[in-house]
C-alpha cells in the first residue's frame, strides 16, 4: 500500500471551552483549536498531553465526535477531570479521513468490545449526506449508552458472540462498514469480524469492510514504526496510512 | 559556528549547529516539516536502513512505562534501495547534511550498503549501529568493511550494554565519531497479554546514565564523541556537552514534543529564544505570546464574572 | 517452601521466601522494625561495609529525576568491626539469615572481611559488591579472596555496566549465585550548585533494563541469579522469576514505601493478601478495610450535607 | 555522635480535614492522623505521598507548626492545591524532637533565606512554658509574612548581611538560638550564622547554637545515608538524629 500522505501534523495547543457530561461513562469535551491546526476531517484524530513533566509519557489518542470551524467535540472517559479554561497540548491532526463510495445509501458501524468512540465523527457527516447508518454494539460495546447519538442512528446491541438481531439484513444493506475492536487485541478480533463476514458474503470486496485501528502511537508521524500493521502486501503504518485501513487489505 | 564532528582529516564532517536528531526519531527527514525547520539543525540521521528490507516484529509494539516507553519494532524498512530511490530527490533539497543510519547486519551486507552511499552526492555521512552483543573483534570488522567501501565521514553508535568496551576498538578501527548510546534493550510485561516483550527503553531516566557514560569515555577516546541518550530539555543537552560531548542527538522527546528538537537546536547554536516580544517572526513557537486561544480564553472569563 | 539461592553444595544458603532487601536500602535490618516484619522476608542484606571505616562524599547526595533519583552517597560506614560489634546482638535475633553486603575495595581488605564473618555464627552468608569498571581478572581475584577466608555462601552483586561481561568469569571463579543488578552509575545536573553531580541512578526505568539482562544471564550461567533493579511491585517480582531469577532484591521503592517490601515477600511468598476482610490480624496493610481516620472522613462529608 | 535513637517510624495515612489560607504564600493543612502514627513532638517531621504513581519519585517533608491528640497543622506553600476529604500517605514521626534546656527563658528562632516553618512548632510549647520568643528573618526570610503567628513572638526584619536592629542585645537575652537556612546551601549558611555569633560571643557553649536542617532525605529512616553531615568527631544523619543538630559539633 502506498502512503496515503495527509498533510504534516502540527504541534499547537487547544483550549477546553467546554464539558458535558453526556451519560455515566462519557463526557464530550469542546476543544477550542489554532486555526494552524488546519481542517481536521473525520476519521483524523488528535495527540495531547495535558501535563509538563514526563508522567504519562506518550500523548493519549483523543477521538474527535464532531467537528466544526475552530472546534473539536471530543469524547473522553467520565472519570476524569478537565477544567474549562486549561490549555491542552496538541500533536494532530492524526491520520488519514474516512474514505467513502461515491454513492453511499447505508453505512455500518460495528464496535467489537470497545466502545465506537473512534467512529462517530462521521456521523454529522453522513447524516447530512441523507445516508442511513446502523451502528452495532457487540459484546463489552453493549456497556455503551446512546441516548445522546443523532435519533438518526440506529442502534442494535448485539451478543459476545459476534451475533445480532437481523444480522443478515443489516449487512445485506450496507455499502460499507466501519470496525472498531478492542485495542489489546486487535488484529484477531478484525480477524473474527473479518471471518463472519466471509461467512455472510460470497466475497468481500475492496473499499468495503473497514478496520479503525487504536494501535498506541509514541510518534503519531510515521518516524517510530510502532504502529505498524503487516499487510497482504507490505505494511501500512496506522498513525499516517490509517487509522482506518481496508481489511480485505490486512494480514489477519 | 562550524563543529567538526568526525576525527579531522580529508573526509570529516561539519555542521553548524551541534544537535541531530537520534536515528529512528525523526523518519527520513520530512515526517515534521510543519513543526521542526530542519535549516535550525546540525544534520539530519534517518531512520534505521538494512541491505534487505525488514519486516516489522510480530506482537506488542509499545509499552508505556513511567516516566518512559518500551518500544518493539523488528526495525522494519524497505532495504536501502528502496529507501534511496524514495528519498534522494528530498534529500538534495535538505539544506543539511543528510547522514544514513545503517543497521550492522553482516559486514558483507553492510559493506554493500557502503558502497551504495559511497555513490549518493546527497548523503554526506554514514552513521554504523551496532547491535547489542556484538564483540570487539565483530565490531572493528564491521567499521572496516564501511571504510573499505567509502570516503564518506563514518560515525558509529555504540550500543549501551557494550559501550565502554565498544569505544576505543572502534575508534582504533577509523570511526570517525562515537555516538554514546543507542536506547537499552530492555524487557517489560504487556499487561494485556501478560506476556514479555523484549525492546528499547527509552524516557528521561536513561540520561543520567548515558551521561555518565560520556563524560567517562570522552577522557578516555579521542575521537569526538556525540552524546545521546534521553535528553529532554535545552539544559540536558548542554549537560552533555560539558561533559564531553561535541554534539548530541535527541531521541526520544521528539516523538513526544517534536519542537523541541528545534528548541535544543536553536539554544546550542546560539540561538535561544527568551521572550515572545523579541523573537523574530521564525521564533514564534508553542506558548509564547499572544494567541486567538489567548484571547479566546480571556472572553470567556469575562462571560463567568 | 524452602529455595536454594546458591549453587547446591555443603555450604548453600536456603531461603523460606525469594525476596529480600537490596544492600543500602534496609539498613542493618532493624530501621523498619514498626512497618516490614522482618520473618515474611527472606533474608536481610545488609547495607554495604568496607574494612576501614568510609566517610560520606562531599557536595550534593540527592538529585530528584523523573520517576527516579540519583544518589551519591560516598558509601559511608564505620568499618566493618564497629557494624560487627554495633549489631551483633541484634543480628542474632533476626527470625531470616543475615547476609553482610560487603564492597569490593582491595582483595586484601577483602579477604579481610570474609574471614572475620567467618567467625561470626549471626552472619548466614556473604554478598560481595563488585564496583563498576571492575575487569573480569580482577572479579575473580575478588571472589577467590572470599572464598579461601570463608565457608559461608556466596552472592556476588555485579554492577549494571560490566554484568554481561563479568557473569561467567564471577561464576567460574566459584561465586554461589549472582545479583543482577546493582543499580546503574549515573550523572546529573544539581540545579542549585549547577555542578554535574555522579551518583547511583534508582526509579522504575532500570527495570526493564535489570529484567532483560536477568532472562539474557538466565540462560548463560548455571548459578542461581537473583534479579534486582527498580522492582516497585509484586507483579515487578514476579517478572524477574519469570525471567528466570531464583530470587529477588527489592530496592529503592523501599525508601519511598516501606512497606511494598513486605507485600511483595508476602505476595512471592505465597501469603497474598487480596482483601481486607479475609486479612489476618497480622496480614493489615495501609489502605486495607476500616480505620478510624474512613470514619472520620464520613462525618466530615455528613456535615457537609 | 551517639545516635539518639527515637522510636523508628511507621507508614501510615492521614486525612486532610481543613485547609487555610494564612497569607499570601503559605495556608495551613490539618491532618487528621491515625493513632499509630503515635506522639509526634515538635522538632519531628512527616515525610508524605499524594500520588499513586512514580511522578514525582521522593516523598516531601511537610513540617508541622501545631501538634494536637489526633491532629497534626502543617504549613505548606499556598500554590498547591489541597483537598479536604484526600488521603495522604505519611511516614513518620521522622526525625529527633527539638531538646530544651531546663531553664530557659528565652529562644531566639533566625530563618536565613528560607521560610521559618520547621522552627514553629516549638511556639506553642514554649509560649505555654512562659519562655519569651525572638523571631529573625533575613534575607529572602524578610518576605515570611508572620501575622499568623501568635502575639507573643516578637519578629525582627534584618538585612541580607545577617545585620538586625539590636542584634547584640536580642542575642545576649537568648539561652538556645534555633536556625534554619537556605537548603541548597545549608553548610555554608550556618557557617555564616555560626561565624557571626562568634564575633559577637567570646566562645560559643554546647546546646546553644542549633541548626535546624532541611536535606532531602530519600528514606527519612537512616537507611541511605543521603543525608549524612559530617560532625567534628563522626556523622550525623539528619533524618534520625536531626533535623536538629548542634552547629558546635557540626563541620562547617
Ligand atoms: C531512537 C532510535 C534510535 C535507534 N538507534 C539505532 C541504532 O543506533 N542502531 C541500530 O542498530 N538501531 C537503532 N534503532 C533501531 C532500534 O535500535 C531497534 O533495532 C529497533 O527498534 C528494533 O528493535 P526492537 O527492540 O524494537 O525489536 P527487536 O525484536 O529487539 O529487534 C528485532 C530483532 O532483530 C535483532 N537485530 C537487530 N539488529 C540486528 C542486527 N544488526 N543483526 C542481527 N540481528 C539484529 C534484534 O536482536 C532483535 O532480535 C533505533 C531506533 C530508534 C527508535
Ligand atoms: C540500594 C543500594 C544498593 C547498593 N548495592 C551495592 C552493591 O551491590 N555493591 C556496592 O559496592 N555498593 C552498593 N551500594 C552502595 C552504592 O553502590 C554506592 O557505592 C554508594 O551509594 C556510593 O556511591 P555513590 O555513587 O553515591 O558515590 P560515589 O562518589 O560514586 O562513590 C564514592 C567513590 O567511591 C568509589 N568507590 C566505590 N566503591 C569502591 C570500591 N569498591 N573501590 C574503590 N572505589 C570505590 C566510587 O567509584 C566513587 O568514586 C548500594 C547502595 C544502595 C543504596
Ligand atoms: C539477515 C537478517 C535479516 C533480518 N530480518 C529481520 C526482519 O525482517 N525483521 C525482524 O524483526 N528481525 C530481523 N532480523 C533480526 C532477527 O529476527 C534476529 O536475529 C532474531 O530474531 C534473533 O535475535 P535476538 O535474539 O536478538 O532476538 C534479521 C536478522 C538478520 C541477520
Ligand atoms: C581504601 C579506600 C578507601 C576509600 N574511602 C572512601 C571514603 O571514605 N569515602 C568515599 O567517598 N570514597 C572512598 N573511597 C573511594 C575513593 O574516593 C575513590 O576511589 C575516588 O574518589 C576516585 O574514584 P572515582 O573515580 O570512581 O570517583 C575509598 C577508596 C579506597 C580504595
Ligand atoms: S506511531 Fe510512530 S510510526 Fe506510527
Ligand atoms: S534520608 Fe536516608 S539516611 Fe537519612
Amino acid at each position: 500500500m502506498i502512503a496515503q500522505l495527509t498533510d504534516a501534523m502540527q504541534q499547537t495547543q487547544a483550549l477546553i471551552q467546554r464539558v458535558r457530561r453526556i451519560n455515566a461513562h462519557f463526557q464530550h469535551v469542546d476543544l477550542g483549536i489554532e486555526e494552524q491546526l488546519g481542517d481536521i476531517k473525520p476519521g483524523q484524530s488528535l495527540l495531547v498531553r495535558q501535563t509538563q513533566d514526563w508522567q504519562p509519557y506518550l500523548r493519549e489518542q483523543w477521538w474527535p465526535v464532531r467537528i466544526a470551524p475552530n472546534l473539536v467535540v471530543v469524547e473522553r472517559p467520565g472519570h476524569i477531570k478537565y477544567e474549562p479554561g486549561e490549555f491542552i497540548s496538541v500533536l494532530g491532526p492524526v491520520g488519514s479521513f474516512f474514505r467513502f463510495r461515491r454513492s453511499l445509501r447505508h453505512v455500518l458501524l460495528i464496535a467489537y468490545d470497545t466502545p465506537p468512540t473512534p467512529l462517530l465523527s462521521m456521523i454529522p457527516l453522513l447524516i447530512a449526506n441523507q445516508t442511513s447508518l446502523t451502528l452495532v454494539l457487540l459484546g463489552e460495546a453493549a456497556a455503551y449508552q446512546t441516548d445522546h447519538l443523532a435519533g438518526q442512528v440506529e442502534v442494535i446491541h448485539g451478543g459476545a458472540d459476534l451475533e445480532w438481531e437481523h444480522r443478515i439484513m443489516t449487512v445485506g444493506l450496507a455499502d460499507q462498514v466501519f470496525a472498531v475492536a478492542r485495542p489489546d487485541d486487535e488484529i484477531r478480533r478484525f480477524g473474527d469480524i473479518w471471518r463472519m463476514f466471509a461467512e455472510l458474503r460470497a466475497d468481500i470486496r475492496k473499499n468495503y469492510l473497514f478496520g479503525v485501528f487504536q494501535s498506541i502511537q509514541p510518534c503519531g508521524a510515521g518516524v517510530c514504526q510502532a504502529c505498524m500493521i503487516r499487510l497482504k502486501q507490505g505494511t501500512a503504518l496506522t498513525c499516517v496510512e490509517g487509522p482506518t485501513l481496508d481489511l480485505s487489505q490486512v494480514q489477519l | 559556528m562550524t563543529i567538526e564532528i568526525t576525527r579531522t582529516g580529508k573526509d570529516s564532517l561539519f555542521i553548524d549547529t551541534p544537535v541531530m536528531p537520534a536515528a529512528g526519531t525523526f523518519g527520513y527527514g520530512d515526517a515534521y516539516r510543519n513543526i521542526v525547520r530542519v535549516e535550525k539543525l546540525g544534520a539530519v540521521i534517518t531512520n534505521p536502513v538494512t541491505y534487505q528490507p525488514w519486516h516489522p516484529a510480530n506482537g506488542t509494539r509499545v509499552i508505556p512505562l513511567d516516566a518512559g516507553v518500551l518500544v518493539h519494532t523488528g526495525l522494519p524498512n524497505p532495504g536501502i534501495s528502496k529507501v534511496l530511490s524514495q528519498y534522494r530527490t528530498m534529500w538534495s533539497r535538505m539544506p543539511v547534511p543528510v547522514i544514513m543510519h545503517i543497521v550492522a547486519t553482516t559486514p558483507d551486507q553492510v559493506a554493500r550498503c557502503a558502497s551504495r552511499i559511497e555513490a549518493e552526492e546527497v548523503v554526506t555521512g554514514i552513521e554504523l549501529g551496532l547491535n547489542d552483543d556484538t564483540g570487539s573483534q565483530s565490531a572493528q570488522d564491521f567499521v572496516k568493511a564501511v571504510l573499505r567501501n567509502t570516503q564518506k565521514p563514518l560515525m558509529v553508535r555504540l550500543p549501551m550494554q557494550d559501550a565502554y568496551e565498544l569505544a576505543e576498538p572502534v575508534a582504533q578501527a577509523g570511526a570517525g565519531a562515537l555516538v554514546v548510546t543507542a536506547p537499552p534493550r530492555g524487557t517489560a510485561r504487556d499487561p494485556y497479554s501478560g506476556r514479555l516483550v523484549p525492546g528499547r527503553v527509552y524516557g528521561p531516566l536513561i540520561r543520567p546514565i548515558a551521561l555518565r557514560m560520556v563524560g567517562h569515555l570522552a577522557r578516555r577516546v579521542d575521537i569526538p564523541i556525540i552524546g545521546a541518550g534521553g535528553i529532554h530539555s535545552p539544559q540536558d543537552a548542554r549537560d552533555f556537552i560539558e561533559a564531553g560531548a561535541r554534539a548530541v542527538q535527541i531521541d526520544s522527546v521528539t516523538w513526544i514534543e517534536p519542537k523541541m528538537l528545534e528548541i535544543i537546536a536553536r539554544d546550542l547554536g546560539g540561538l535561544t529564544v527568551t521572550r515572545a516580544s523579541d523573537a523574530l517572526a521564525d521564533e514564534w513557537y508553542l506558548g509564547m505570546g499572544e494567541s486567538t486561544l489567548a484571547r479566546r480564553r480571556e472572553s470567556m472569563r469575562a462571560e463567568d464574572d
